[in-house]
């Protein structure tokens, strides 16, 4: 972690219980979006749960970690490229006959890997939300940065 | 029935802060209100007595399961919502860098 | 019947909402009828909407307090627009009297038509294999409106890039040079 | 699943696959990598749409019934070829495939042409996508679609005024998508199904009595504001000519075609059924519009705005052609739809044109630029003829139609107001045409030149079209109109058809 200079970002203490729960959010999005099929939540549930646990991280540290971890751009490349992936998820469905069909084998329920392409398809919305959304509170950070120089 | 209306009177009471109100974020709230309104109405046309979650679990049986369409579409509704809500502040935001007010009258700098 | 409390408090709640002086108040208040809406989902067996509904709550919260507290802002000036409250109260009259005649031929609350929805209910599990059926509608049932629900989120990333972007235009048109 | 059903998806692939790469390689290769994409995607999707139009002259039944993941028809969404979406698919891809040509000069004035081209991508995704969906959902969500990125485009040059109007616009477009979005909770909880055909079946066993009269005053709303009507006009003069020329080209060209007269159309011919009480409220609402939209457009002065009032009447006559419900009055309801979104187009484009020479959009700053810009001056003399109904013109035929259908039907008064109209929009576009390309060269435009080669090209074809339009010359457009009334005239056999043909 960047060190924390006492300038930047909100006091000590919260500091301090952000590096604990940041991870902690963070794999409870992933789980999230992995059990998408078996448990409530999903890709999009997983995704904006991934985009807090980065906002997390900005609020307590100040906005020159966050811009340090993930640049603009790359939020934004990474974003389409998410929804590319979904994209060929559902061009995957043409092998088997039309638009959106689910080609993988359904499996047994109740198991991880069950649902043919919608775990895959969980995986490729949670990535893409999660991303386009920390992407957003990026420019509102930037943005608001110019401002105060001007 | 009478949850239905009292569904759509927070309709109103966004509808009402929407067109009614001078301030950009009281608009913006506004608006949020409607949309918890619409989904809210959507879901309750859902709902069934004695239902259960729709999530398949082996030991209860399938049929006194709660409609799972309307919570498919309220999810899709929901998400729109955050796009649209978050592109509304940023334009505010925007607005409040040019004008220096959120306030709708003194921003008249158009005929409309 | 806790549905009933749950809606008049979301009612106080955006009614306070919008009437609050300080702007602050205002999106504390239309968080709390926010997290109303999350209760009431769980208590409408919708837990997956629950869910969501929470932390996209949470993010709006988190963006319009970055919209309004950044800013040394004035109490929120009340002007008095006599005619617009009354056509607006005029419309709303009407429209909750047009909406309570529909209501009432709509089947009443509690057991609605399962038309569609029984198929989803009795082959989701085995056409699909996903165990939450409403997953299994979102994805696989329905998923060409999920494709338009990523590419929804996906315009308004975009689109918040391009407004938030410094310098708008290359050399300042002459038009008013703004 | 024969192939000839497989080109349908692609009207929605093909424009997503475009936004996606072109914001993915946009920072990294050239600026005319872009272009070049963005030309591609939209030519593609031109001769799609002509392609798709072969197939269903040529195909057995009038109806290609697609069902998206392989579900039966009112479990999964399907998406429905007909004559209807067939016409506006094509009137779409025009104005889009001559508008993308068009922005690759005029868009050198803004920053940041990838991510212009990334969101114009997906407004066409979302008009695209909403024609040719069978699912009333469906048809809700590409409608956000095209919406937001409208909101964001109108807003691409962020300056003080485009900023407020596209945040006016876009608490209006939300509260509209609300008002649409009750009106399909209120049919869910109804017929507990989606499929717009499935509804259409279930509304005329079990008709509501107080229910569909609501659902439709709704519908009337929401779409009413998209399609920018009279009484919910007031975001269109703002947000039309703050936007890049380009984007009001589109936004007046068809934006407020698919999402608002489409999606009202189908609703209320195809879902709802039109009875005469819906039949008397749009005729009344759109020869309100016309009237309205042309004298407010008298007084102005500001090029686009002019533009804009005049969007709002001519929506007025294409309302007034559905309302009558007559094959003749749908008949030039959809003659007038398609020539309106190439003269209007052309119109903005032009405006754009000037806009990028001389920097001004005011007419009294301009005068006689006609010497110095003869393409825009003779496409801009073009397309204002047809537009105020000159005989040898598209719009004298569209108009002549629908005022025919009115005598037909016996609205004389309404048939009055159409002439009316007429006359005043040649008196205004009289004025434009004088005050910025008759009378004598400014000092301070001396030394203007011609716009660049994209974009006279675009305005060239779109000039072309005007002319051949007219006299019906254009191949199949005749038979693609009456295909499309058929469609409508049907009503609720639209049920029948697709649900037999989404049987087999």
């Amino acid at each position: 972690m960047v060190v924390s200079n006492s300038k930047t970002g909100m006091s000590l203490i919260v500091k301090t219980i952000t590096r604990l729960t940041v991870g902690l959010i963070l794999l409870f999005g992933i789980y999230i979006i992995l059990h998408g099929h078996l448990s409530p939540g999903g890709g999009f549930a997983g995704g904006v749960i991934i985009a807090l646990s980065f906002v997390h991280l900005m609020l307590a540290f100040g906005k020159d970690v966050a811009v340090a971890k993930i640049s603009q751009n790359v939020a934004s490349n990474l974003e389409s490229l998410g929804a590319l992936m979904f994209l060929s998820i559902a061009l995957l469905g043409f092998l088997g006959g039309s638009f959106f069909l689910n080609v993988l084998n359904k499996g047994m329920p109740f198991r991880l890997f069950s649902a043919g392409t919608i775990p895959l398809s969980n995986i490729a919305i949670g990535l893409k939300v999660g991303v386009g959304l920390v992407a957003i509170f990026l420019v509102l950070v930037i943005l608001e940065g110019a401002e105060n120089k001007k | 029935m009478s949850i239905y209306l009292l569904c759509l009177a927070l309709f109103c009471v966004g509808l009402y802060g929407v067109l009614r109100k001078r301030n950009l974020v009281k608009i913006i709230i506004g608006l949020a209100i409607i949309e918890y309104s619409v989904n809210l109405f959507f879901v309750l046309l859902g709902y069934r007595f004695r239902g259960r979650a729709p999530i398949d679990a082996q030991t209860q049986d399938i049929l006194n399961m709660v409609d799972p369409l309307p919570q498919a579409l309220v999810l899709t509704s929901i998400v729109i919502g955050l796009g649209v809500t978050a592109l509304i502040i940023s334009l505010a935001i925007r607005i409040y860098e040019k004008y220096g007010t959120f306030d709708v009258t003194r921003i008249k700098r158009l005929k409309g | 019947m806790e549905l009933h409390l749950l809606l008049i408090f979301m009612l106080l709640a955006a009614i306070v909402a919008l009437e609050a002086k300080d702007l602050l108040s205002s999106v504390i208040a239309v968080g709390a009828a926010g997290f109303a809406l999350c209760l009431a989902f769980l208590i409408l067996k919708a837990p997956d909407l629950a869910i969501t509904q929470l932390v996209v709550e949470i993010l709006c919260l988190i963006i319009l307090i970055r919209a309004t507290i950044r800013k040394d802002l004035p109490l929120a000036i009340e002007g008095r627009w006599v005619f617009n409250t009354i056509s607006t109260l005029v419309f709303i009259a009407v429209f909750l009297f047009f909406a309570w005649t529909a209501l009432k031929e709509l089947p009443d609350f509690g057991d609605p038509i399962m038309g569609v929805a029984k198929k989803y209910l009795e082959e989701g599990v085995t056409k699909t294999g996903a165990v939450n059926l409403v997953t299994a509608v979102i994805l696989d049932f329905r998923a060409y409106d999920t494709l338009g629900e990523a590419t929804v989120l996906f315009t308004s990333v975009i689109g918040i890039m391009a407004i938030l972007r410094r310098p708008g235009r290359k050399n300042k048109g002459g038009r008013d040079g703004g | 699943m024969n192939n000839a059903n497989n080109i349908i998806p692609l009207f929605v692939i093909i424009p997503l696959l475009g936004a996606f790469l072109i914001s993915l390689i946009g920072k990294f290769v050239k600026r005319i990598w872009v272009d070049i994409l963005s030309g591609v995607s939209c030519f593609l999707l031109l001769s799609l749409s002509i392609f798709g139009l072969n197939i269903l002259r040529n195909s057995a039944s009038p109806v290609l019934v697609y069902k998206v993941g392989g579900w039966a028809v009112p479990f999964g969404i399907c998406m429905v070829l007909d004559g209807l979406s067939g016409l506006m698919l094509l009137t779409v891809n025009i104005v889009a495939f001559f508008v993308s040509v068009y922005s690759i000069n005029y868009m050198e004035k803004y920053t940041d042409k990838p991510k212009f081209y990334t969101l114009f991508m997906l407004m066409l995704t979302g008009m695209n996508g909403l024609v040719i969906t069978g699912d009333l959902f469906n048809l809700f969500v590409f409608l956000e679609i095209a919406s937001i990125a409208s909101y964001a485009l109108v807003a691409f040059g962020t300056e003080a005024e485009e900023l407020e109007a596209s945040f006016k616009y876009a608490i209006m477009g939300s509260v509209a998508s609300s008002f649409i979005f009750v009106g399909i909770a209120f049919l869910y909880g109804f017929t507990s199904t989606l499929n717009m055909a499935d509804i259409a079946r279930v509304l005329s066993t079990k008709p509501g009595l107080w229910l569909t009269p609501f659902v439709a005053v709704l519908f009337l709303m929401g779409f009413g504001l998209k399609a920018a009507l009279v009484p919910f006009h007031a975001w269109l003069p703002d947000a039309h000519p703050s936007a890049p020329a380009s984007i009001s080209a589109m936004l007046s060209g068809v934006l407020i075609k698919t999402l608002g007269i489409y999606a009202l159309v189908r609703v209320f011919f195809n879902i709802i059924g039109m009875t005469g009480a819906y039949s008397s409220v749009l005729m009344f609402l759109g020869a309100i519009s016309m009237l309205v939209g042309v004298i407010l457009a008298l007084s102005q002065w500001d090029l686009k705005r002019l533009l804009a009032y005049h969007s709002i009447s001519q929506v007025g006559y294409i309302i007034l052609g559905f309302g009558l419900a007559t094959p003749l009055g749908i008949l030039g309801g959809l003659f007038h739809l398609f020539n309106h979104s190439i003269f209007k187009s052309l119109l903005f484009l032009n405006s754009g044109a000037i806009d990028y020479a001389t920097g001004t959009r005011n007419l009294q700053e301009m005068s006689g630029l006609g010497k110095k810009m003869p393409v825009t001056a003779n496409t801009n003399l073009i397309a204002s003829m047809s537009i105020a109904g000159i005989p040898p013109f598209n719009g004298f035929f569209s108009k002549l139609i629908i005022i025919l259908a009115c005598i037909e039907k016996g609205h004389i008064g309404y048939a009055l107001a159409a002439v009316i109209g007429s006359i005043l929009t040649l008196a205004s576009f009289m004025k434009v045409q004088k005050y910025a390309f008759l009378g004598e060269l400014k000092e301070k435009y001396r030394n203007i030149k011609e716009a660049p080669s994209m974009m006279k090209f675009a305005m060239i074809v779109l000039a072309v079209i005007c002319v051949l339009g007219g006299l019906m010359l254009l191949p199949g457009l005749k038979f693609l109109l009456i295909n499309a009334m058929d469609v409508l005239l049907q009503g609720r056999g639209y049920a029948d058809t697709v649900l037999g043909i989404a049987a087999k």
